[in-house]
């Protein structure tokens, strides 16, 4: 496969979830789309991390090339998940308060 | 004393003494605050007297200081004095003093922080016209102009505040121009250094010194001011208290000029000689603007202020003309429209205080109530609009005569700012003093020992310097012609 | 020599500072006796000098450096040569004369002003003391505008007055506009000539060309200067205003000396004038026009002093005549006999004021020959003299002006004649309505009626006896020979002019018709002058027509008002409260609610809403990935 | 078309689709779901790279922890479809272009990369292995190990602090 | 190193510390010790006296200018722990918890501060970001706190995957996450390199709050705790623009001039948004948002302009911003009206405080003999000494002179208005430390030398 491919579908996928992002009110559905795009990238990386190893491999057969995409990957999962737990609690927080979740209610502070 | 091994030279007092003298002001209680001030910057005139006899060559070693500051950057604090800072930290010196006098009997709240500021906005200008390294200039700039701020702004008349932060805001993007525009000068000095000399062998394009001129100009042009960027003057002057008036319009503007002089003359001659036209044009116009709108004021603080914003309008245009007779006139000049300024704001102050007004339509036949104020204020006035054998007459005499030399016709037209300061004058004069007396100027009681007699000091100066104005001919001759070699048109 | 140069400037200062300083302590007597004292001596001292001069010995006394730049110097130095010592006899003689007058004169006057007008006139000699010993034209402007400020003080001395204020106001602002010109030309001089030297800046004009542009430029630049201070058009309107002050005041200062000073500048520097033909013709048009306008306003005017005043602004045009034409000495003749003369009748206009407590009006007088004969005869003297009535005075310079004129252009000679003929006209109207005729006044102004004291008359009298035999300075050729004492004694002053601008004497054929001519008409038109105003009634009727125009001084002020007053008070306000606080602050203000209105419009952009922010960011970013990849 | 491309381009399409139905589907619970068939699809494409390790992780992590957490988030909110009011249109649309701005241009500027034409290694290479990834990870990548803990630990604290009830 | 190991150390004791300890105010005490031997410990490793030394493969790199910095950042910490530490126990119950999370930050501004792969400046970032989102909604029932957290939390994990993307793109096109390894060389920016540089510029233009992605920080800075404010718009704020300027400055600082403009954008837009919708806040504190928003412009200066100039001005102005900062914002905390109005007056009731209120405001305003001025002059140098986009400069002045609108308009609240503002009761130790700040303030603003030399120690 060319890396092209994986990088339209990459960017696409991210893209997605920008829209998302954009166009939802929920807090809990932009997170989710936040993870989309964080997936996207993983996907990404991990292509690379192929790609690179194959052109590694014509001139060392027994190369790593491409291992740290994958432990970097590996990074942002975890990070991810803090960020999930996190995140998912002041989520609970605000609803607790304001028993919603739309991020539209989230206008006292303006200009 | 012997000159060579010196405790502490002249321009280290000039700046430390009033310093050291306004911080102390702050410490101590309200009526104690004010005979101290006096009597520290009477101290200081004293030094700065001093300063003028042991100028002769023996004695340069107690003129000249020069500490390491910021090596790094290639800024050192050097002081030092020459014949026109001497005369100008002479100015200073005498100016608080009067300006103490003269308001001896006006009570201001808080006067301890008022009188320590005072101190320490003299001691930014003792900064300003003593140092030899651009930053250190910056640095007093500045550290004159926020005493001004907060004096305008918490002792001024009813409209201070917008008044006076329009002020500070103005100068303050001046100073900022004036920043980048040293910067930008530093960078093309050789070995990159602030010191006044390195500026001065400073290597610039053409273009770069327009640009590098405006950055500078703009500064002093609105320090100055010059039209068309003058109009914080006439409602600072208005706003603040007569004291700091005084300061501002008698010692503070020269600021602007000397800056001319020193830093702007020398540093960038092509781009003056590319520019003078259109500034000199700009300041003549300004001259006639503001003698006109003097006519109309009503306000003796507004009618004062746009005559010294015609009277500034005639240096700027001398400084540009660019030859030894104006430049010699401007020198001088700076002395004595501060003496003379200074002297219209006495009065007004006087009259402010004793009839509560400042509007000429209100005053009237105070020549029967007050004949001794009424003569000096003719005399004072009189050489406001440069009467011969006033000082102002030298002064203008010369720096007319510069501007002939640079052009005819501009010279003709700002002659007639000569004609319509007689007319402002003139009837300032008459509404005021002359005429039947009517509620308001009966109020009037007497004239006080102290006001009398700063006045009589500032007559006794206008006629000595009018005279006689040899001494200060003598005392800025070195630096005039300095000036005229760095500019490279000196007399071939 | 040279101390007593210094003196004499320097005794009427004494007295001024005396006086000033001392207004509150001293007393009437003490403040006379030195206002007075102080002249006295520096007449004594020009007297002096004068006979030194007169003995062929210049002085140049160079008191202390003024102001030295670069090659520019200009010494505080004094000059006495004929010209000027005769000029300082003639101020301090006739200044003297006139502060003795005013001892009496200002009497009521309280003690303090009392000394503050003395102090002025003492001011005011020194200042015209500098002027016209000034050894270079600064020293001279310094005078020049000094006696402008001392004619300022003195005519507004009755402060509470505000019009008398604005008469002061005037002469003092149309006084600045000459001086303009006088200072531009001095700065010409100094660019030009390196020094405002008189030896100097002659010695380097003298090697000119005729009419070189320069030359040309300074002497109109210098000319604008003396219309100024000697009221010639267009700046003659202060002059009759100027009557506000003290009678002694006009006598001293608009008759016999301040308004010459523009003739003594011109003269000073004839030589410039005389290589500059094209000025001179200005002058002599300017003067003459002077001349003829002053003269017709003055057959209408009622006021007594008014009168005086536009006789003296004609006598004034004759004299910048004389100069126009090139009768140097004629003209300082004439300015001489006119100092008499007009000092003379100013001097009894105060005497008949005095006895008529205040009243100026002529209407109001008449047939007060019986109540001040001594008044009355010397006023008469003065008539002749200034009318031109042989032997007295004012016919021996006036005839000398004339006839230059008439060499230089037969026209100037009969339009200056008719003007002569006015003038002959209208100062006998003036003493036919004064004191012949029956008394029109009301009773108890008759009934106070008196001959003035002594200090008044005594001056008459001997000003009276001057204005008759001062012509016997100048008598020309066609009486006697080498008769003109005045043209051999002021030779060297104008050697270098005359040389340049020789002529051939006219024949004394054409001489003595036009002389027999113009002596005829004059006593043609003093006759009938006297007749008519001898009986003249006080009718009360209005003038009409032409009558009205003169009577008006052809609305010559309310031309200037509309031109210039108006415009410029126009302008000023005009400036003050649009361009200054509209446009010009405006724009600064203008910045900061510019500033304010994209804060309030900016902080819109934060509205609070996730979702707009990160729109916001990603169409950001998008700009920002445009930049970047396809912006190159 | 190899066995490869087929499957690609179906786990891609498989991505794509339920992505996108995440963002359409009006049902938060029902977006969920689809965010885990993504989830699926990307794991697939893992395998498919022979990212074993990864693939198991993602589906275990993401899939499973995170997925569900979320899911019972939402469940303990009980939030359906209409407890969410629609954004106005315009905004919607603005943000739809915006999104679709930044796709065109970030295609627009990788159509051509300088590695265009770079093949991808599928199916086989060991790096994708946990033996090797374990051994690099404990190796090299201790340090970033050691402080993602702390990350763990604010994060930690911070749900703490944030959940706790009380105060 | 120290610095990582040993914040996080201290992070972990300050949560114990929280068990243990009952006393309210014991908390801070202990979190001063602790910042102390941070600092301490730091300031050995700069010395090289001593310092823990473990291989981090190349991840991590600890060179001087990092560790001055690290210094600094800690240095301001101890300040503002003096200052405002009592504030902590106004927020909430978890004292302890709170300051062992700014220590964890802490830790995260060691890494980012000398971070050598873009892993580590991920993961330092993120230990950054995280605490933060729960320090700023640590004040739960308060719905501003609330939803500054959230929406805190939402536009930084955006800005997070916009970060991961770009860096996944340079991997692609250099296949290394070393800034150094990545080695692109000066040449002609390749598409896929492009992206991933904007995209990065992009998520840390963000954290450094530059416009236009700004539009977190003032509802963040409003909505937080006050105390907590102070801390993000100081110390994080500069660590990461530490990382910023780490990042560019080495992975990409040969192809300086090829993203040039876009930082001159940036920096333009940041002064004019900044500096401009200060201008008419009603609220100090929120009017403190957008200034910080201004001071960030400033800042970018430090990036724009990749000079010596630049690097110590930058260290001279993290200074000097955030010892200015802390020492307004612990002010502020003390006033009960945070509205301009609110300071009405201040000069006669409080005449020190509005004295130091005033020296912070000089500061920031630039104004000369305080620290600020030589900050701003700094940056100004290392613009004009660039050379390239010279109107960025004008426009920099006037923008700053805008500045000096808003900040004066406190000190004439202050000084030229009258009022009896409420302020909650100041210890004489309170005021003891403000005035050690201001004078701090003054030093630098009158001999900034020593802190310069320190770079190059």
């Amino acid at each position: 496969m060319p890396i092209n491919y994986y990088i339209f579908l990459a960017v696409a996928l991210f893209c997605i979830g920008v829209v998302g992002v954009l166009t939802r009110r929920n807090a809990i559905i932009i997170f989710m789309c936040i993870e989309l795009m964080l997936n996207a990238v993983n996907l990404l990386l991990i292509a690379f991390s192929k790609m690179h190893h194959l052109s590694a491999l014509a001139l060392d057969a027994q190369t790593k090339a491409g291992t740290e995409a994958q432990l970097f990957v590996f990074f942002i999962m975890v990070v991810a998940a803090a960020e999930v737990s996190v995140g998912l609690a002041i989520i609970v927080m605000m609803y607790r308060n304001i028993h919603s979740v739309d991020v539209n209610f989230l206008n006292r502070l303006k200009h | 004393m012997d000159p060579n091994n010196v405790i502490v030279t002249f321009p280290e007092l000039l700046i430390w003494l009033p310093l050291a003298g306004g911080i102390i002001s702050f410490m101590l209680k309200d009526e104690k605050a004010k005979s101290w001030a006096l009597l520290s910057s009477i101290i200081t005139f004293a030094v700065s007297l001093a300063c003028l006899y042991f100028s002769t060559n023996e004695w340069i070693p107690l003129q000249r200081v020069s500490y390491v500051w910021l090596p790094s950057l290639g800024s050192s604090f050097s002081l030092q004095t020459d014949g026109l800072s001497r005369l100008l930290c002479l100015l200073n010196a005498l100016a608080f003093p009067i300006a103490f006098v003269a308001t001896y009997n006006t009570h201001y709240q808080k006067s301890n922080a008022f009188y320590g500021l005072m101190l320490l906005m003299q001691s930014g200008l003792m900064g300003v016209f003593c140092t030899m390294d651009a930053l250190a200039f910056y640095f007093f700039w500045e550290l004159a102009l926020i005493p001004a701020y907060f004096l305008c702004s918490i002792w001024g008349g009813e409209k201070r505040i917008a008044a006076t932060f329009k002020f500070f805001i103005y100068t303050f993007v001046g100073s900022l121009f004036l920043l980048v525009g040293i910067i930008y000068v530093y960078f093309h000095t050789p070995n990159h250094s602030f010191a006044l000399t390195a500026f001065y062998s400073a290597n610039l394009t053409p273009a770069q010194q327009n640009l590098a001129f405006w950055l500078f100009f703009v500064a002093f042009a609105i320090k100055m001011p010059i039209f068309p960027l003058h109009t914080w003057q006439p409602d600072t002057y208005e706003q603040s208290p007569t004291a700091v008036t005084m300061i501002l319009s008698g010692v503070m503007v020269k600021m602007g000029i000397y800056a001319l002089l020193r830093w702007l003359l020398p540093v960038f001659p092509e781009a003056v000689k590319h520019f003078d036209k259109l500034i000199i044009i700009l300041s003549v116009v300004g001259m006639l603007y503001a003698s006109c709108i003097a006519i109309v004021q009503d306000d003796l603080k507004r009618l004062v202020a746009y005559s010294s914003i015609a009277h500034i309008g005639l240096m700027s245009a001398a400084v540009f003309s660019l030859n030894m007779t104006s430049l010699q006139g401007v020198a001088i000049q700076m002395f004595n429209h501060g003496i003379n300024i200074i002297g219209m704001w006495v009065v007004v102050e006087l009259i402010e205080r004793q009839l509560g007004t400042r509007k000429i339509s209100a005053l009237g036949g105070l020549a029967q109530k007050a004949p001794v104020l009424a003569i000096l204020l003719v005399v004072v006035a009189l050489a406001n609009i440069a009467l011969p054998l006033t000082n102002a007459f030298v002064g203008e005499f010369l720096m007319f005569n510069g501007l002939f030399q640079f052009n005819k016709w501009y010279t003709a037209f700002a002659g007639l700012s000569i004609i319509l300061a007689a007319v402002y004058t003139l009837n300032m004069i008459q509404r005021v003093f002359y005429g039947e007396t009517n509620a308001v100027t009966e109020k009037w009681n007497s004239l006080a020992k102290n006001e009398a007699i700063i006045l009589s000091v500032v007559v006794v100066l206008i006629f000595m310097v009018g005279v006689f104005p040899k001494p200060l001919f003598d005392l800025t001759r070195d630096t005039v012609t300095s000036i005229m070699v760095l500019t490279g048109s000196a007399i071939k | 020599m040279n101390n007593l140069v210094y003196l004499v400037p320097l005794l009427p200062l004494a007295g001024f500072l005396i006086n000033g300083l001392g207004r509150n302590f001293l007393s009437k007597p003490l403040v006379s006796l030195i206002g007075c004292g102080v002249i006295l001596g520096s007449f004594v001292i020009s007297l002096v000098l004068f006979f030194d001069v007169k003995s062929g010995h210049n002085t140049l006394a160079n008191a202390f450096e003024f102001i030295r730049v670069g090659k520019l110097s200009i010494p505080f130095a004094f000059q006495i040569d004929p010209l000027s010592s005769l000029f300082l006899l003639i101020i301090t003689g006739v200044g003297f004369l006139i502060h003795v007058y005013s001892t009496a004169y200002m009497k009521e006057e309280a003690e303090p002003h009392f000394a503050r007008y003395f102090s002025y006139l003492n001011l005011f000699v020194f200042s015209m003391l500098l002027l016209v010993m000034g050894a270079n034209y600064v020293i001279m402007f310094i005078g020049w505008e000094g006696v402008g400020l001392c004619s300022y003080l003195l005519i507004g001395y009755w402060f509470r007055n505000t019009e008398y204020n604005n008469a002061a106001k005037k002469a003092f602002v149309m006084n600045r506009i000459g001086d303009l010109g006088f200072l531009l030309a001095i700065f010409w001089m100094i660019q030009y000539f390196g020094s405002a030297d008189f030896a100097q800046v002659f010695s380097k004009a003298g090697i000119m060309p005729s009419n070189d542009k320069v030359l040309v430029g300074i002497t109109l630049l210098l000319f604008v200067g003396a219309t100024g201070k000697s009221a010639q058009i267009p700046l003659y309107t202060w002059l009759p205003d100027a009557m506000a002050g003290p009678t002694p005041v006009s006598a001293l200062i608009h008759a016999a000396t301040m308004v010459t000073a523009g003739i003594y500048m011109i003269a000073r520097s004839n030589l410039l004038y005389t290589l500059a033909p094209t000025s001179q013709g200005v002058v002599a048009i300017v003067g003459l026009t002077t001349a003829i306008l002053a003269a017709t306003i003055a057959l209408k005017q009622n006021d007594i002093k008014k009168v005086l005043a536009y006789s003296t602004v004609s006598q004034l045009g004759y004299m910048f005549l004389g100069l126009g034409v090139g009768a140097y000495t004629g003209a300082v003749f004439h300015v001489m006999t006119h100092a008499f003369f007009k000092a003379l009748l100013f001097l009894g206009a105060g005497s008949v004021i005095h006895a008529m407590h205040h009243e100026q009006d002529i209407r109001k007088m008449g047939g007060l020959s019986k109540w001040l004969p001594i008044t009355h005869i010397t006023f008469l003297l003065g008539c002749l003299a200034i009318a031109g009535i042989p032997p007295f005075s004012g016919f021996f310079s006036k005839d000398e002006i004339l006839n230059a004129a008439f060499e230089k252009n037969p026209v100037l000679y009969y339009v200056g004649l008719g003007g002569a003929l006015m003038t002959a006209y209208y100062m006998f109207r003036l003493y036919a309505m004064t004191f012949r005729g029956k008394f029109r006044g009301t009773h108890e102004q008759e009934h106070h009626l008196h001959e003035s004291p002594a200090p008044i008359t005594m001056p008459l009298i001997v000003l009276a006896f001057l204005a008759v035999v001062g012509g016997f300075l100048g008598i020309p050729e066609i009486f006697a020979k080498d008769a003109h004492w005045l043209e051999h004694f002021l030779s060297p002053v104008f050697a270098a002019s005359t040389e340049r601008a020789k002529h051939e004497p006219m024949p004394h054929s054409t001489e003595w018709t036009l002389l027999a001519v113009s002596v005829v008409l004059i006593l043609a038109s003093v006759v009938w002058a006297w007749n008519k105003f001898s009986r003249y009634e006080d009718k009360g009727i209005e003038e009409t027509g032409f009558g009205k125009i003169l009577a008006n001084k052809w609305y010559v002020d309310e031309l200037y008002d509309a031109i210039v007053n108006k415009p410029l008070r126009a302008i000023s306000v005009f400036l003050n409260n649009v361009v200054e606080k509209s446009a010009i602050d405006g724009i600064v203000n203008g910045f900061g609610r510019v500033v304010n209105y994209g804060s309030r419009q900016l902080r819109l952009l934060q509205s609070g809403q996730v979702g707009s922010y990160i729109l916001l960011m990603v169409i950001a970013s998008v700009v920002f990935f445009i930049i970047q990849l396809f912006m190159k | 078309m190899s066995i490869t491309a087929v499957l690609f381009f179906f786990l891609s399409a498989l991505a794509l689709g339920s992505a996108l139905m995440v963002i359409f589907s009006k049902n938060p619970v029902h977006s969920v779901l689809w965010l885990i068939a993504t989830f699926f699809a990307i794991s697939g494409h893992y395998i498919l790279l022979n990212a074993q390790f990864l693939a198991i992780v993602n589906l275990i992590v993401y899939a499973g922890a995170i997925m569900v957490l979320f899911l019972f988030v939402i469940m303990l909110m009980n939030l359906n479809a209409d407890t969410e009011p629609q954004k106005n249109k315009w905004l919607k649309m603005a943000g739809a272009v915006a999104g679709g701005c930044l796709l065109l241009v970030l295609v627009g500027a990788l159509r051509d990369t300088e590695i265009r034409t770079h093949a991808v290694q599928m199916k086989d290479g060991n790096i994708g292995l946990i033996h090797n990834l374990g051994m690099v990870l404990f190796k090299e990548y201790v340090i970033p190990f050691e402080i993602s803990s702390v990350l763990f630990l604010s994060a930690m604290v911070g749900a703490v602090v944030i959940g706790k009830k009380g105060d | 190193m120290n610095a990582i190991l040993f914040s996080a150390v201290w992070g972990v004791v300050m949560m114990f510390g929280g068990l243990i300890m009952k006393k309210k105010s014991s908390p801070k005490w202990l979190a001063i010790v602790g910042v102390s031997l941070l600092l301490l410990l730091n300031w050995l490793e700069f010395l090289g006296i001593w310092a823990i030394n473990i291989d981090t493969r190349d991840m991590l790199e600890f060179n001087g200018f990092g560790l001055v910095f690290n210094s600094v950042a800690f240095a301001c910490t101890l300040v503002y722990f003096l200052l405002s530490g009592e504030d902590f126990e106004k927020v909430g119950e978890h004292v302890a918890e709170y300051f062992a999370l700014v220590f964890f930050v802490l830790c995260g501004v060691a890494i980012v501060s000398s971070f050598k792969t873009l892993l580590m400046l991920f993961l330092g970032i993120e230990i950054i970001s995280i605490p933060l989102y729960i320090l700023a909604g640590s004040d739960k029932r308060n719905l501003k706190s609330n939803e500054a957290a959230l929406k805190y939390f939402l536009m930084g994990s955006f800005s997070t995957g916009v970060m991961l993307m770009g860096i996944a793109f340079l991997y692609g096109a250099t296949g290394s996450f070393s800034i150094t390894g990545m080695n692109l060389g000066s040449g002609p920016l390749t598409p896929m390199v492009t992206v991933g540089l904007v995209m990065l510029m992009i998520s840390m233009a963000f954290k450094v709050s530059a416009a236009p992605f700004h539009f977190w920080t003032p509802d963040v800075y409003d909505g937080s705790p006050t105390v907590f404010t102070s801390f993000m718009a100081t110390i994080v704020k500069v660590a990461a623009f530490i990382g910023f300027i780490r990042l560019f400055d080495n992975a990409f600082g040969k192809m300086h001039e090829q993203w040039q403009l876009l930082i001159a954008v940036i920096t333009a837009s940041t002064l004019l948004i900044g500096n401009i919708t200060a201008v008419f806040q009603q609220s100090v504190k929120r009017m403190l948002a957008y200034s910080s928003i201004a001071q960030a412009g400033f800042m970018m200066f430090g990036l724009f302009a990749l000079n010596t100039w630049s690097r110590e001005g930058f260290i001279l102005y993290a200074a000097a911003y955030s010892l200015a900062t802390i020492g307004i914002f612990a002010i502020l905390i003390k006033m009960k009206d945070y509205t301009f109005d609110g300071f009405n007056g201040l000069a006669r009731q409080e005449p020190l405080l509005a004295l130091l209120a005033t020296i912070f405001l000089f500061s920031l305003a630039g104004i000369p003999l305080t620290a600020g001025f030589f900050s701003k002059y700094y940056m100004l140098m290392a613009a004009v000494r660039d050379g390239r986009y010279f109107w960025l400069v004008i426009f920099a002045i006037l923008m700053a002179a805008v500045s000096v609108y808003y900040y004066f308009r406190v000190i004439q609240a202050m000084y030229f208005k009258d009022g009896n503002p409420e302020v909650s009761a100041v210890s004489g130790s309170f005021k003891t430390m403000l005035l050690v700040a201001a004078l701090l303030v003054i030093v630098l603003g009158i001999y900034p030398q020593m802190l310069i030399d320190l770079i190059y120690h």
